[in-house]
C-alpha cells in the first residue's frame, strides 16, 4: 500500500462524500424548514438521473440532459409539494413517513411504466471523459475531479444563498419561527414550493451527476436516501454547514474502510475469509461511525438540540 | 431555629456572557411560604431549574432536607421529595383528570414499572389520587380529560399533583398566571392550607397573593437577591423600591 | 385470489390433439416481474412463452406469478400454486436466494421444479433431489468458464472482485477453479455498491494484467463505466450475467471488447438457435438475452416430456426429463446424474452490431462440462 | 362497549372465520394468507406499542422482526443437518420446538431493541426515525455480507417446526396457532395500555418534562416500551420465519420497516385492532391490486397516499370515530 494510492482512494471518499452532500443540502433544508421528513427524496435524485438520461440519449447532449435533469427533479418537486406535501406539514412525522412512502411507490412503479424494466444509458461526456495526470503521478479520472468542483461549487452558492440573500433570510427566519415570517408578511406557501423544489433540483442534479457513472434504475435512489439520513444525522438536523461535514465524514469513511479494512484483518487472517470479513465490517462502519457520534453528540456535529 | 428543608447556597449559572443565576442563595423553612419576586427576565425561571434540576449550575449546591442534591437529576430530586408546579400547565391533556393524577401518585411511590393489573384498577392508587382531586376541589370533574378542563382547573390539577408527590417541598411557579380574581382568591387559599403539608417556595407575579401568603419575599433582579425580610421590610427596602416595585407602586 | 393468475392456455393447434400420452400439465412460473431486476424475469417468460406459443400445446397451461424479487412472497406464491392452482411443474427463479427458499419445500411435496436460472451450489451437490433439473446450468460454470479461457487471453496476473454474498463468494471460487494464473488481488463489494472508485484504484495499483468481475445487474454497469473512465484500460473478463442483452446497452461503448463465459450466444450456429433469436425478435422486437433462452429451452424440455409421459406418473415423467429429448438453442445438451446439463462452455465479446451492443463467440472455454458438486451428489 | 368495541370483535371474528371457511372449502391457500395476516399484524402488534402507545416512530422494526426470523433459524438448521448448536462452552442441541424458539426469538428481539433503543432515545423526533432506520439497514448488510447464516442466500428450514400437539404442517392449525399468539398478544397489549406502566408511558409520550418531576424517567420507560415492541416484532419474525420456513436479510430490509408501519398507521394508530385491520387491509389490496397490472405498486401508492391525506386515524378511526384520544 503506497502513499499515493491512499491519497487517490481520499480523493474517491471526497467525491463520493460532495455526491452525498447534494442530496443531503436538500434533505436538511427541507426539513429545517418545514419541518419535514422526506423519504421519497431518493425518487427525485432518480427522476434526475432518469430526465438526463432521456434527453441526453435523444439529444446526444449530455449538458442539455443535465439542465433537463434540473428541471424535472424541480418541476417534480414542485408538483409533488403543491398536490401531496403541502398537506402534511401541519400533520405529525408518522402521517409524513406514510405519505412519503407512498410516494416512493408511485414515482418507481411510475418510471418503470414510462421507461419500462432495462437500465438506460447515460455516459460522462467526452469532454470530460478519460484519467488525468495529477501533480504526484496520480492518475485520476477528470469527471470525478469535476464532480468534487460542482459540489464544492454548490456548497459554496447554497452557504451565499442562505446567508446573503432574501431568500436565503426568509429561509432562516422559516427555521426559527413559523409565525413570525408569516407576520412579515412573506407569502409562507410560496417559499415552502420554492424550498422544496430547490431541495429537489439538487437531488436530481446529483442523480443526473452520479448517473453518468452508473447504472440509471428503478430504485437507484433510496440507498442513497438512507445514506443521506445518516448524513444529516451526524452532521445535525437544518444545518448545511454540518451537512456538508457529514458528507465528506461520510464518504472518507466508508471509502477507505472499505480498502483498509480488508487489508488490516489479511494482517492476522486468510486472504479469502480476510476480504470477506472485512467487507462485511466496511459495510457497517458508517453506522458505527453515526452510533458514535450520537452517543457523543446526540443533536449531530452542528444540530441545534 | 428549625433546619431548612430546602437550602440553597451561592448558585451560578451563566449562558454565555449573560449571568442568569449571579451567586443565588435562599433557604425554605418548615411550615412557611417564601415568595420569589422579581422583574421578567430577573432569572425566576432560571433558578427553578437550578433548583429542580433540569439546569445544572456552574457553581454552588442545593440541599433538600440537608442533603446535597446538586449532582442528583429532576426524577431523583422528585423523588426525594421536591414538588415541582410549572409556569405553563403541563398536565398529560389526553389523560383525564384522575388519570394524572395516580400518575403522579404512582410515580412518587416508584410503581410505574407495574406491567400487569390496570392502573385504574388498584384502590391504593385510586383513593390517594382522589383524596388530593378532593382537596383541590376537582372531585366532580375526576372523568374529564385535562385538555378539556378550564384554565383555573388546570392550574388546581397541576397542585393536586404536586401534592400526590407527599413532598417536604413545594417550588410552584405562578399558579396564579391567568386567573381571574375569584380563581386567585380560590388559589389563594388553597396555598394556605397546603403550606401545612409543606413549606412553598412561589413564584408569583400576583402581588396581592404574595403579600397575603408570604411570611417571606426575596427580590431577584438580574439574577441576584437584592433583598429578602418579611413582607413589610420588603415594602420598607428602598433598593426593592427602585428596582422593581416602584414601576408597579408608581403605576 | 385467481384474479391475480394470467391464466394463459394455449390456443389450441389441433394437429397436436391425440398425442400419446398428451394428459394436461399445469406449469406454475414465479419470476421477478416488479421492481428491480425484473428485466430478467421478464425475459425468462417471455423466452418461456415463446416456445409455450409456438408448439401450441392445448394440454399446458401456463399460470405465472411476479415474485418481487423478495423470497417470502415466492415461497407463498409456491404454497399458492401448489395448494390452490394444484400445478405438477414449478420453474421460472431468477435468483439462488429465492430458489433456496422455494426448490427444497416444492420438491419435498412431490412437485417438479425445473430451473430457468438460479442453480446453487446446494442443490447440486448434497442437497440435489430426483425432482430438481437445471436447465440453465450450474451456479459456477459461468464463472468457471471465464477462469479456464482467462489465462488462454494472456491473463496471468488476474485482480478478481464479486459482491459480498454467497452467490459472489461461489463466483470467486468458480473462477479460481480452472484459472491457472496468478490471483493478485481478490476484492469483496457491498452488495448493491454504485461507486466503484475505490476499487479501480486498488486495481490500478496492483500490478495486474486483466480483470475479473462478477457483478450482476446495476452493479456491473456502474463497474464497467467507471472503470472505462478511469483509463486503466486492462482487459476485463465476467460470466455472461454482468454482460447480458439486457444490460449492455445501459453500458454503451464501455462495455465493447469485454469477455464474458457463458453457454449459450445469439450467434450460436444451429438451427434451433435461429428459429429462436429470430421468433423472439419477431415476437417481442429485441434481442434474446440468456434468460430468455433458458426460458426457451427449459418450455421445449417440459414439452418434449409430456409428449413421452404423463406427469401424474412421476417416475416415468422423470425418465422423460432426463433424456432431454428436445432440440436446445445451445446444440447438442445432456443431464449429468445429478441432473443438470453436461453443455460446452464458450467465451463470448461484446461487439456492436449496427445500433445495438451484443455478444459474439470467440472461443470455446469447457467441452462437455458437468459442475463441481457432482460426486456429493447420492442420486 | 363502543362502536370501536364492536369493530374489533368483528375483526377478530372475521380473522377466525376466513381461514375456517377457506379450509372447509379446500382453498388451503387463503388459509395461508390469513396465517400471513396474523403474524404481520402481530409484528405490528408490537410496533404499535413503541408507535401508539410510546410515540415512537421507529423505521427499524425489521431488525426485530429479522432478528426473531434468525433465532428460528439459526436454532433450527443445526437438527436438519444433525449438528449441535454449539460446542462451546458447552455442548447445545439445537431446537425444532416452537416454544423455545419463541422464547429464544422473543429474548432476541427485545435485547436488540435493547441496544439500538438504548442509543436511538438519546433523541427523538425526526431524529429518532432515521436513526431506527440507518440500525436497520445497518444489521441489514451485516446480514448479507457475514458469511455464516447464508447470507443473502438465507436460511432454509425444510420442516415447519413443531408445537407440542399440533400438526404444524396442516395449514389451518398452524394457522390457529398464529391466531392464538395474535390475540395473546392483543390481550397483553390491551392489559399493558391499562395498567400503571402504560399509563407511566403516556404520560411520558405526551409530557416527558411533567413525567421527570413527577419521578418517572421517561428514558426508562421509554427503553421499557421499546424492548417489550422488540420482543414482540421478534416473536412475528420468528413465526413468519416458520410460515415460509425460510428467513433472509429481505426480513431485514428497510422495506419491511416501512411495511409494517403501513399495517399500524392503515388500520389506526394506538388502537388496539388497528394493526390487524391495517395488515389485512395490506393484504387484500396486494393481492386485488396485482391482479390488474404488472404496476400494481403504483395503485398500492396512490391507495396508501389517498388514505393518510384523507381518511385519518386509518381504518378503525374512520369507522369507529374519535373515540379513543391520541395525537
Amino acid at each position: 500500500m503506497s502513499v499515493m494510492l491512499l491519497i487517490e482512494q481520499a480523493l474517491n471518499g471526497l467525491q463520493y462524500g460532495v455526491m452525498l452532500f447534494l442530496m443531503a443540502a436538500g434533505l436538511t433544508l427541507v426539513f429545517g424548514v418545514m419541518g419535514l421528513i422526506n423519504l421519497a427524496h431518493g425518487s427525485l435524485f432518480m427522476v434526475g438521473a432518469f430526465a438526463c438520461a432521456a434527453v441526453a440519449g435523444a439529444t446526444g447532449s449530455f449538458w442539455l440532459g443535465l439542465a433537463a435533469s434540473l428541471a424535472a427533479a424541480a418541476a417534480a418537486g414542485a408538483l409533488v409539494e403543491l398536490t401531496v406535501i403541502r398537506r402534511l406539514y401541519a400533520r405529525d412525522h408518522l402521517d409524513q413517513v406514510l405519505a412519503t412512502f407512498a410516494l416512493i411507490l408511485v414515482f418507481s412503479e411510475g418510471t418503470r411504466w414510462l421507461f419500462g424494466s432495462f437500465p438506460l444509458y447515460l455516459d460522462i461526456p467526452d469532454a470530460l471523459a478519460g484519467p488525468v495526470t495529477l501533480p504526484g503521478g496520480i492518475d485520476y479520472p477528470l469527471y470525478r475531479l469535476v464532480l468534487i468542483g460542482i459540489g464544492l461549487a454548490i456548497a459554496g452558492a447554497l452557504f451565499w444563498l442562505i446567508g446573503r440573500t432574501r431568500l436565503g433570510i426568509r429561509i432562516r427566519a422559516g427555521e426559527a419561527d413559523r409565525e413570525m415570517i408569516a407576520a412579515l408578511g412573506v407569502d409562507i406557501s410560496k417559499l415552502y414550493t420554492i424550498v422544496f423544489a430547490l431541495g429537489a433540483a439538487l437531488a436530481g442534479l446529483a442523480g443526473a451527476l452520479v448517473g453518468a457513472l452508473q447504472s440509471v434504475q428503478v430504485g437507484m435512489g433510496e440507498p442513497v436516501l438512507i445514506l443521506a439520513f445518516v448524513v444529516i444525522v451526524i452532521g445535525g438536523i437544518g444545518s448545511i454547514k454540518g451537512a456538508l461535514v457529514g458528507a465528506i465524514l461520510v464518504g472518507l469513511t466508508d471509502t477507505l474502510g472499505r480498502f483498509l479494512l480488508p487489508i488490516l484483518f489479511s494482517t492476522f487472517m486468510e486472504t479469502s475469509a480476510a476480504t470477506s470479513v472485512g467487507a462485511a465490517l466496511a459495510s457497517m462502519l458508517i453506522y458505527i461511525l453515526m452510533a458514535g457520534v450520537l452517543v457523543v453528540r446526540p443533536g449531530g456535529l452542528y444540530g441545534r438540540a | 431555629m428549625t433546619e431548612p428543608v430546602l437550602d440553597v447556597r451561592n448558585l451560578q449559572l451563566s449562558f454565555g456572557a449573560l449571568k442568569a443565576t449571579d451567586g443565588v442563595s435562599l433557604t425554605l423553612r418548615p411550615g412557611e411560604i417564601h415568595a420569589l419576586i422579581g422583574p421578567n427576565g430577573a432569572g425566576k425561571s432560571t433558578l427553578i431549574g437550578l433548583i429542580a434540576g433540569t439546569l445544572t449550575p456552574d457553581a454552588g449546591q442545593v440541599f433538600l432536607s440537608g442533603r446535597d442534591v446538586t449532582g442528583t437529576d429532576v426524577v431523583a430530586r422528585a423523588r426525594a421529595g421536591l414538588a415541582r408546579s410549572f409556569q405553563v400547565s403541563a398536565v398529560a391533556g389526553e389523560l383525564t383528570v384522575l388519570q394524572n393524577v395516580v400518575l403522579a401518585v404512582q410515580g412518587a411511590r416508584g410503581q410505574s414499572f407495574r406491567f400487569f393489573r390496570p392502573a385504574l384498577g388498584q384502590a391504593d392508587l385510586c383513593e390517594a389520587a382522589e383524596a388530593h382531586i378532593a382537596r383541590v376541589g376537582l372531585s366532580d370533574r375526576r372523568a374529564v380529560q385535562a385538555g378539556d378542563l378550564a384554565h383555573g382547573e388546570r392550574r388546581r390539577l397541576e397542585l393536586a399533583m404536586a401534592l400526590a408527590l407527599c413532598p417536604r417541598a413545594f417550588v410552584l411557579d405562578e399558579p396564579m398566571a391567568g386567573m381571574g380574581p375569584d380563581g386567585a382568591r380560590e388559589m389563594t387559599a388553597l396555598l394556605d392550607d397546603l403550606r401545612h403539608e409543606a413549606p412553598i417556595l412561589l413564584v408569583e407575579h400576583d402581588m396581592d397573593a404574595v403579600f397575603a401568603l408570604a411570611d417571606r419575599v426575596s427580590v431577584l433582579v438580574s439574577g441576584r437577591v437584592i433583598a429578602s425580610g418579611t413582607v413589610a421590610e420588603i415594602r420598607a427596602d428602598a433598593e426593592v423600591q427602585r428596582a422593581y416595585l416602584g414601576e408597579e407602586m408608581l403605576e | 385470489m385467481n384474479a391475480k393468475s394470467k391464466l394463459l392456455a394455449a390456443v389450441a393447434a389441433l394437429a397436436m390433439a391425440g398425442v400419446a400420452g398428451a394428459e394436461p400439465l399445469k406449469v406454475g412460473m414465479i419470476t421477478t416481474l416488479s421492481g428491480g431486476g425484473a428485466s430478467l424475469g421478464i425475459d425468462t417468460r417471455d423466452g418461456f412463452m415463446l416456445a409455450v406459443k409456438q408448439a401450441g400445446n392445448p394440454d399446458l397451461e401456463v399460470v405465472i406469478e411476479d415474485d418481487q424479487r423478495k423470497p417470502d412472497v415466492a415461497v407463498q406464491l409456491a404454497d399458492k400454486m401448489i395448494q390452490s392452482d394444484k400445478v405438477d411443474v414449478l420453474t421460472g427463479i431468477v435468483w439462488s436466494n429465492l430458489a433456496m427458499a422455494v426448490v427444497p419445500a416444492a420438491t419435498a411435496q412431490g412437485k417438479f421444479y425445473l430451473s430457468t436460472n438460479a442453480a446453487p451450489s446446494q442443490l447440486a451437490g448434497k442437497g440435489c433431489n430426483p425432482n430438481y433439473f437445471s436447465v440453465s446450468y450450474q451456479n459456477d460454470n459461468l464463472h468457471e468458464a471465464a477462469g479456464a479461457y482467462a489465462a488462454k487471453a494472456g491473463i496471468t496476473r488476474a485482480f478478481i472482485m464479486a459482491p459480498n454474498y454467497p452467490a459472489g463468494q461461489d463466483s470467486l471460487a468458480g473462477f479460481k477453479r480452472f484459472y491457472e494464473g496468478e490471483v493478485v488481488g481478490e476484492v469483496y463489494t457491498q452488495l448493491g455498491q454504485t461507486d466503484y472508485a475505490g476499487e479501480i484504484a486498488q486495481i490500478r495499483a496492483s500490478g495486474a494484467d486483466g480483470v475479473f468481475i462478477f457483478l450482476p445487474g446495476g452493479m456491473g454497469i456502474s463497474f464497467v463505466k467507471q472503470y472505462a473512465d478511469s483509463g486503466v484500460g486492462l482487459p476485463l473478463i465476467g460470466p455472461a450475467f454482468s454482460f447480458e442483452q439486457t444490460i449492455i446497452q445501459a453500458m454503451g461503448d464501455a462495455a465493447l471488447g469485454v469477455l464474458n463465459g457463458a453457454n449459450w450466444s445469439p450467434d450460436l450456429d444451429n438451427a434451433a438457435n435461429t428459429a429462436f433469436v429470430e421468433g423472439f425478435a419477431a415476437e417481442y422486437g429485441r434481442l434474446p438475452s440468456v434468460y430468455a433462452s433458458y426460458g426457451y429451452d427449459t418450455a421445449n424440455l417440459l414439452l418434449s416430456a409430456m409428449a413421452k409421459a404423463d406427469v401424474k406418473d412421476a417416475d416415468a415423467f422423470r425418465a422423460a426429463l432426463r433424456a432431454a429429448d428436445f432440440d436446445s438453442v445451445r446444440g447438442d445438451f445432456a443431464f449429468s446424474p445429478s441432473q443438470h446439463p453436461v453443455q460446452d462452455l464458450y467465451v463470448r465479446e461484446v461487439v456492436r452490431d449496427g445500433d445495438i451492443l451484443t455478444n459474439r463467440i470467440v472461443g470455446t472455454a469447457i467441452e462437455d462440462r458437468s459442475h463441481a458438486y457432482e460426486d456429493a451428489c447420492k442420486m | 362497549m363502543g362502536r370501536e368495541g364492536v369493530l374489533n370483535w368483528v375483526v377478530a371474528l372475521a380473522l377466525l372465520a376466513v381461514p375456517l371457511a377457506a379450509h372447509a372449502l379446500d382453498e388451503p391457500f387463503i388459509v395461508t394468507l390469513a396465517t400471513k395476516v396474523a403474524i404481520l399484524a402481530l409484528a405490528g402488534v408490537g410496533l404499535n406499542i413503541a408507535l401508539g402507545l410510546g410515540g415512537m416512530v421507529s423505521l427499524g422494526h425489521a431488525a426485530f422482526f429479522g432478528i426473531g426470523g434468525y433465532a428460528m433459524a439459526v436454532l433450527a438448521a443445526p437438527v436438519q443437518a444433525y449438528e449441535p448448536l454449539m460446542t462451546w462452552p458447552v455442548e447445545l442441541p439445537g431446537t425444532k420446538s416452537m416454544p423455545v424458539i419463541w422464547l429464544a426469538a422473543t429474548l432476541a428481539g427485545g435485547l436488540a431493541a435493547l441496544a439500538i433503543g438504548a442509543l436511538s432515545l438519546r433523541t427523538s423526533g425526526v431524529y429518532f426515525i432515521m436513526i431506527t432506520l440507518a440500525f436497520g439497514q445497518m444489521l441489514y448488510y451485516f446480514a448479507i455480507s457475514w458469511p455464516a447464516y447464508g447470507g443473502e442466500d438465507g436460511i432454509s428450514i425444510y420442516v415447519r417446526n413443531g408445537f407440542p400437539g399440533l400438526n404444524t404442517l396442516d395449514p389451518i392449525q398452524f394457522c390457529a396457532l398464529a391466531y392464538g399468539v395474535l390475540m395473546a398478544a392483543l390481550l397483553f397489549s390491551r392489559m399493558l395500555a391499562r395498567s400503571c406502566f402504560g399509563l407511566a408511558l403516556s404520560g411520558a409520550r405526551q409530557n416527558p418534562a411533567r413525567s421527570a418531576a413527577l419521578g418517572i424517567r421517561p428514558y426508562s420507560v421509554k427503553l421499557t416500551a421499546f424492548v417489550i415492541s422488540g420482543a414482540i416484532t421478534g416473536l412475528a419474525g420468528a413465526l413468519f420465519a416458520d410460515l415460509n420456513r425460510f428467513v433472509s436479510p429481505a426480513m431485514l430490509s428497510w422495506q419491511t420497516s416501512g411495511e409494517i408501519m403501513v399495517f399500524v398507521i392503515l388500520g389506526g394508530v394506538a388502537r388496539l385492532f388497528g394493526p390487524v385491520a391495517g395488515a389485512a387491509l395490506f393484504i387484500l389490496l396486494e393481492h386485488l391490486l396485482g391482479g390488474v397490472s404488472d404496476y400494481w405498486k403504483l395503485f398500492l401508492g396512490l391507495a396508501l397516499l389517498g388514505i393518510v391525506l384523507f381518511a385519518r386515524g386509518g381504518l378503525i378511526g374512520t369507522l369507529a370515530g374519535r373515540e379513543v384520544a391520541h395525537d
